[in-house]
């Protein structure tokens, strides 16, 4: 396999940010980690994962969609896209990994979302082997093996290499980029490590959930199921769990009035917001029972009735961290699990 | 020469005046032919005591480098009371945009009567040369509004 | 005192005083408890939990389930009081259908502390003189307890409960609290590195409202930011000016009834320090208006209801302070 | 760069027509004159003034008009309200045609069609009724129960006087919530008059009106033998992106800009009760 050594790291990234945008996660002074656009002295972080998942490269927070200028009663549109250039996210996690091939089966279902197709195609996503995963870790659970990550590129880490392997041709590319700083290495050791992560990953606490419970063939039971006002009642309404989501991918489209024009743009929304639903006759979700069960339900049932039995959960754990009141979608698996 | 004229900062003030006092003074410093800046553009609200916050940040967003608030003085208030609130209110938001590193000198409250013509102008052309020495508002701004 | 507080709430509702206890639930972890409402006793047995990690604050959940029929049991941390005094005061809060029990608060801790420092795989916390010991996935880990703590413990303002209906424990004092430090500090900064300061933290806003929802004083029915009707109706930060204006304004709406009870720093998923910016008008009404501490009693005007006719003006900022 | 859905067209309005003291109908061509694009028979299109707001409307006309699209829009909201203000000449934005469609060249064809209608919800109807109209050897008899609260709130009075009811083998039955001065028609509830009219069971359905006309006439319609599979219905629920992604108008694994928004009641009844 093909490596590089760890202390060489700064200059990788110095010579992939030479052709092209490279995006690493990084350590915030808070101790927690961030994607920020590589500069020189930047090193990569050492935690497991970002606060914000990866989807922001693909679909951003916000994006702007199309312009208007009116005047009079003309209405003149303004396609605002530009050019884009080639980027390359490094340091992707496996759920991440997973988490495009869920929003990919979303923006790239007919018909396509040009603006989420045009980054994807520009995006070259390399995926970093998980060597700590967390008590909050569930991906397996999802079939994901964080030892062995998607994307176009992955790359392990036995502590003193970093080791390469494309996936796909776009992986191809990225690996012969910088193929002259690589070295054929021996991955004896790296195969220890990946062994050992496997073990622990067994171990973790929520890696015995199952998802036997759920799947488009039980939508009306788990509708029905009364667990929902409990598990709800303390729900806040805010919508962190689907901002830190890497798969949550409602959006709102609003207009901006510059005072010089219209910019209509894209932004993220949640279905735990009252109003997501909310008409000029009525809201079919009133309370934030219905709001909450939307989205475990989109999420358990509704997208894996429509994606072959695929769930629309990662299990990156991110959820389970930043809930304000800590309620999550393992704790609704539970609760909900039909014996 | 001329060209560097041109080229000299020109700032958009906002000026919220209450309707019973400044408004009317800013009228008498009209009728009185007294000159202040042309880039003071009036808002006029029934008492200083309407200006909400959200009026002060929309003004920057919306371009302006500089807002100055006019309200009757301190016991003349028109509905008694407003500009006493006013007060509290405006000092404890400016204190926040200080906090938050917004220069200090783009916003200011000036009591302002009806008789006070000479008072206005002298404000208006005072705030006016403290802004533009300041230069263009780029802290509280909203890019999407800048105008290219 | 878990089982203290176990005891008395199985108490009050077998004698019928109340019919529901909210508190707070056990999780999946050690640090993940949900503020949950309890019906039985059973219930309670099964789940109800207090303990290092029971930070959240139930006192907002009050002003929906005060509405209901029959009493409700809450569990009052000090700090806790102060907000739902506040609710009492504004009216939001029906007081004669909560049942307090004044509960000693003890510093809370933070998990996003102890992950801060590298420990991941928590599987337990233990206070062991000072230092936290932790079960993790990778073996015993260990740190200073004090530097676990949730940011909200860290300047306690109070131990005293201003409102109750029994106690279990003792009542505290108001403390002399250092609550002001990091304002002051970030005041004798320039303009230019406060800007600095706040540009690098409310750049990772990612407005997800969970800061105006948990607070016990945004308990306005429709929010500004969420009325069309408004001009600034938004769900996302699309510009730096919007991540400014939604925290100044959000700051703005609650200041003189803001109880600095730090929930806002707690849950924000960023770990924007919100908190500084309520600090920061309790400060300044403190220093220019005279002390006011929102939620000590209900009967005062608040600072922003309030005026005298020698107030200073507004140019005091301009006088005093760092360019 | 390759054209996206989400960014609109322009469309002209030609043409409004009060057709009730709420309800106008807009006419819309493209700027060069002709339609903006082709549809079928329920589909809809997203209508936007930039600034105020964008909105999913049902297409009214039939697509067997060659020459322009209309839209009858009712008085509720933001941008409904800034339609209602505009005057012939207005550009709009205009995107489409999304959702589904009445299956009118499959499981319609050859049928003898009962269309039920109350207040504004005849406004997707009038496409199929109209469609029906122009390929009128396709089907059986058409009956069509429009029933609004006044004689003044039917929408389209004059083409259903003029063109419909003119018509042979259209039998139009209309009615009004309450009596009123020069109206001799009947006057009922919609659910009522259907079970009075009591029509025969081989007809196929068509039913658009508020939800609480839809419930009752559908249990009506079951007493007197029909069928779920025998009823189709369009709905509304709020939408942003019309392309079944931006999560608003979910209801169980259906997006109804995407999905439906035409719904046969038996497959409605395998969705989660939550419209």
């Amino acid at each position: 396999m093909l490596k590089i050594s760890l202390d060489k790291l700064d200059e990788l990234f110095e010579a992939i940010s030479a052709s092209q945008t490279l995006y690493i996660p990084t350590d915030r002074e808070d101790g927690s980690a961030a994607y920020r656009k590589y500069e020189s002295g930047m090193k990569l972080s050492n935690a497991l994962n970002t606060v914000r998942s990866a989807k922001d490269f693909f679909f951003p927070q916000t994006e702007n969609l199309v312009d208007f200028k009116m005047e009079g009663k003309n209405i003149e549109v303004i396609d605002v896209r530009k050019e884009s250039e080639d980027f390359v996210v490094f340091g992707v996690r496996a759920c991440d990994a997973r988490s495009f091939t869920i929003l990919d089966k979303v923006f790239l279902a007919e018909p396509v979302d040009s603006y989420y197709k045009t980054r994807r195609e520009h995006g070259t996503v390399v995926t970093m082997a998980c060597t700590r995963p967390s008590e909050t870790c569930f991906c397996g659970v999802f079939g994901i093996d964080a030892t062995a990550p998607e994307g176009d590129a992955a790359c392990w880490s036995d502590g003193e290499s970093l080791f390469f392997e494309a996936h796909n041709e776009k992986g191809e590319k990225f690996i012969s980029s910088i193929s002259s700083m690589l070295e054929d290495g021996d991955t004896a050791k790296l195969d220890e490590v990946r062994e050992k992560t496997r073990s622990i990953l067994k171990k973790l606490p929520l890696a015995g959930l199952s998802t036997e419970s759920f799947g488009g063939d039980r939508m009306m039971e788990h509708f029905n199921s009364d667990k929902w006002g409990e598990l709800s009642e303390s729900c806040l309404g805010c919508g962190t769990c689907t901002f830190v989501c890497p798969t949550c991918q409602c959006y709102d489209i609003k207009d901006f009035n510059t005072g010089h024009g219209i910019k209509r743009f894209r932004c993220w929304d949640s279905c735990m917001y009252s109003d997501f639903t909310k008409m000029a006759h009525g809201n079919p979700r009133l309370t934030q029972l219905e709001r909450f069960r939307q989205r475990f339900m989109h999420k358990l049932v509704y997208f894996p009735a429509n994606n072959n039995g695929e769930f629309g959960c990662v299990g990156c754990g991110r959820c389970l961290s930043k809930c304000p009141i800590s309620m999550n979608i393992v704790k609704v698996m539970k609760a909900l699990e039909v014996k | 020469m001329q060209v560097k004229e041109n080229k000299e900062f020109e700032p958009l003030i906002v000026a919220f005046c209450c309707n019973w006092c400044s408004y009317a003074g800013a009228d008498l410093s009209g009728t009185n032919r007294l000159n202040y800046p042309t880039n003071v553009k009036i808002i006029r609200v029934p008492c200083s005591c309407r200006v909400n916050p959200m009026f002060i940040l929309r003004a920057f967003q919306r371009g302006a480098d500089g807002v100055i608030l006019c309200g009757c003085h301190p016991g003349d208030c028109h509905y008694t009371s407003g500009n006493y609130f006013t007060r509290r209110r405006m000092t404890l938001l400016f204190s926040m945009l200080d906090f938050l590193g917004i220069e200090r000198d783009r916003t200011r409250v000036e009591w302002v009567s009806a008789a006070e013509g000479a008072k206005f102008a002298a404000t208006m052309n005072e705030f006016t040369e403290a802004v533009k020495k300041l230069g263009p508002n780029r802290r509280l701004e909203d890019l999407r509004c800048r105008k290219q | 005192m878990q089982e203290a507080m176990i005891n008395r709430a199985k108490q009050l509702l077998a004698d019928g005083t109340v019919n529901r206890v909210i508190g707070w639930k056990r999780g999946e972890f050690v640090y993940d408890v949900t503020p949950a409402i309890f019906e039985t006793a059973e219930e309670i047995d099964a789940e109800f939990v207090y303990d290092d990690f029971t930070a959240a604050n139930v006192s907002k959940y009050l002003v929906k389930e005060s509405k209901k029929d029959g009493k409700i049991l809450a569990f009052l941390k000090p700090c806790d009081t102060y907000s739902f005094n506040q609710l009492t005061k504004e009216h939001r809060v029906v007081r004669d259908n909560v049942y307090i029990i004044g509960i000693p608060g003890g510093p809370k801790l933070d998990a996003e502390k102890i992950k801060a420092k590298g420990i991941t795989g928590i599987l337990g916390a233990k206070n062991d003189n000072g230092t936290l010991v932790i079960d993790t996935l990778y073996g015993e880990e260990k740190m200073p307890y004090y530097e676990a703590l949730s940011t909200k413990c860290e300047s306690c303002k109070s131990k005293k409960h201003v409102v109750y209906d029994e106690l279990i424990g003792e009542d505290g004092d108001i403390l002399e609290s250092n609550r002001f430090d990091m304002v002051e500090k970030l005041e004798n900064m320039s303009a230019q590195e406060r800007y600095d300061f706040w540009r690098e933290q409310l750049s990772k806003c990612i407005r997800c409202n969970a800061c105006r929802n948990v607070c016990p004083a945004c308990t306005c029915e429709k929010c500004v930011f969420d009325n069309p009707n408004s001009g600034v109706e938004n769900k996302a930060p699309a510009d730096s000016f919007e991540e400014n204006m939604f925290h100044i304004i959000r700051a703005f709406h609650v200041a003189g009834r803001c109880t600095d009870c730090g929930e806002c720093s707690r849950v924000c998923p960023q770990n924007i320090p919100l908190h500084l910016l309520n600090r920061k008008f309790i400060k300044d009404i403190n220093s220019l208006y005279g002390n006011y501490q929102a939620g000590e009693d209900t009967t005062s005007r608040a600072p922003l209801n309030d005026y005298k006719t020698d107030d200073c003006e507004a140019s005091i900022v301009h006088e005093r302070g760092v360019e | 760069m390759n054209n996206d859905t989400l960014i609109p067209y322009i469309g002209v309005v030609t043409d409004i027509r009060q057709d009730t003291p709420d309800v106008k109908t807009f006419r819309v061509v493209s700027p060069e004159g002709g339609k903006v694009f082709e549809h079928m028979p329920g589909q809809c299109a997203m209508l936007s003034i930039p600034g105020v707001g964008e909105g999913m409307f049902s297409i009214t006309s039939s697509p067997t008009n060659k020459d322009f699209m209309e839209f009858s829009i009712k008085k509720c909201g933001c941008l409904t309200t800034w339609l209602h203000a505009m005057d012939v000449g207005q550009q709009i934005t205009i995107r489409g045609p999304y959702g589904n469609h009445f299956p009118v060249e499959t499981d319609l064809k050859g049928k003898d069609l009962l269309f039920i209608a109350g207040g504004i919800g005849l406004a997707p109807l009038r496409s199929v009724i109209n469609y029906v109209r122009d390929n009128r050897s396709d089907y059986g008899d058409v009956q069509i129960v429009y029933g609004s609260r006044s004689k003044d709130d039917l929408v389209d009075y004059k083409e259903i006087i003029d063109e419909w009811m003119a018509d042979d083998g259209i039998e139009v039955n209309l009615t009004i919530d309450n009596p009123q001065d020069g109206w001799d028609g009947h006057v009922g509830f919609v659910p009522n008059y259907v079970k009075e009219l009591n029509p025969s069971i081989s007809k196929t359905v068509l039913i658009c009106g508020p939800p609480i006309m839809i419930k009752f006439t559908l249990a009506g319609l079951k007493e007197l033998g029909f069928t779920e599979t025998q009823v189709y219905t369009t709905m509304e629920l709020r939408m942003k992106c019309a392309v079944g992604k931006c999560g608003r108008c979910n209801i169980g694994n259906k997006y109804v800009c995407k999905d439906g928004p035409v719904f046969r009641f038996d497959q409605l009844d395998e969705l989660p009760d939550e419209y």
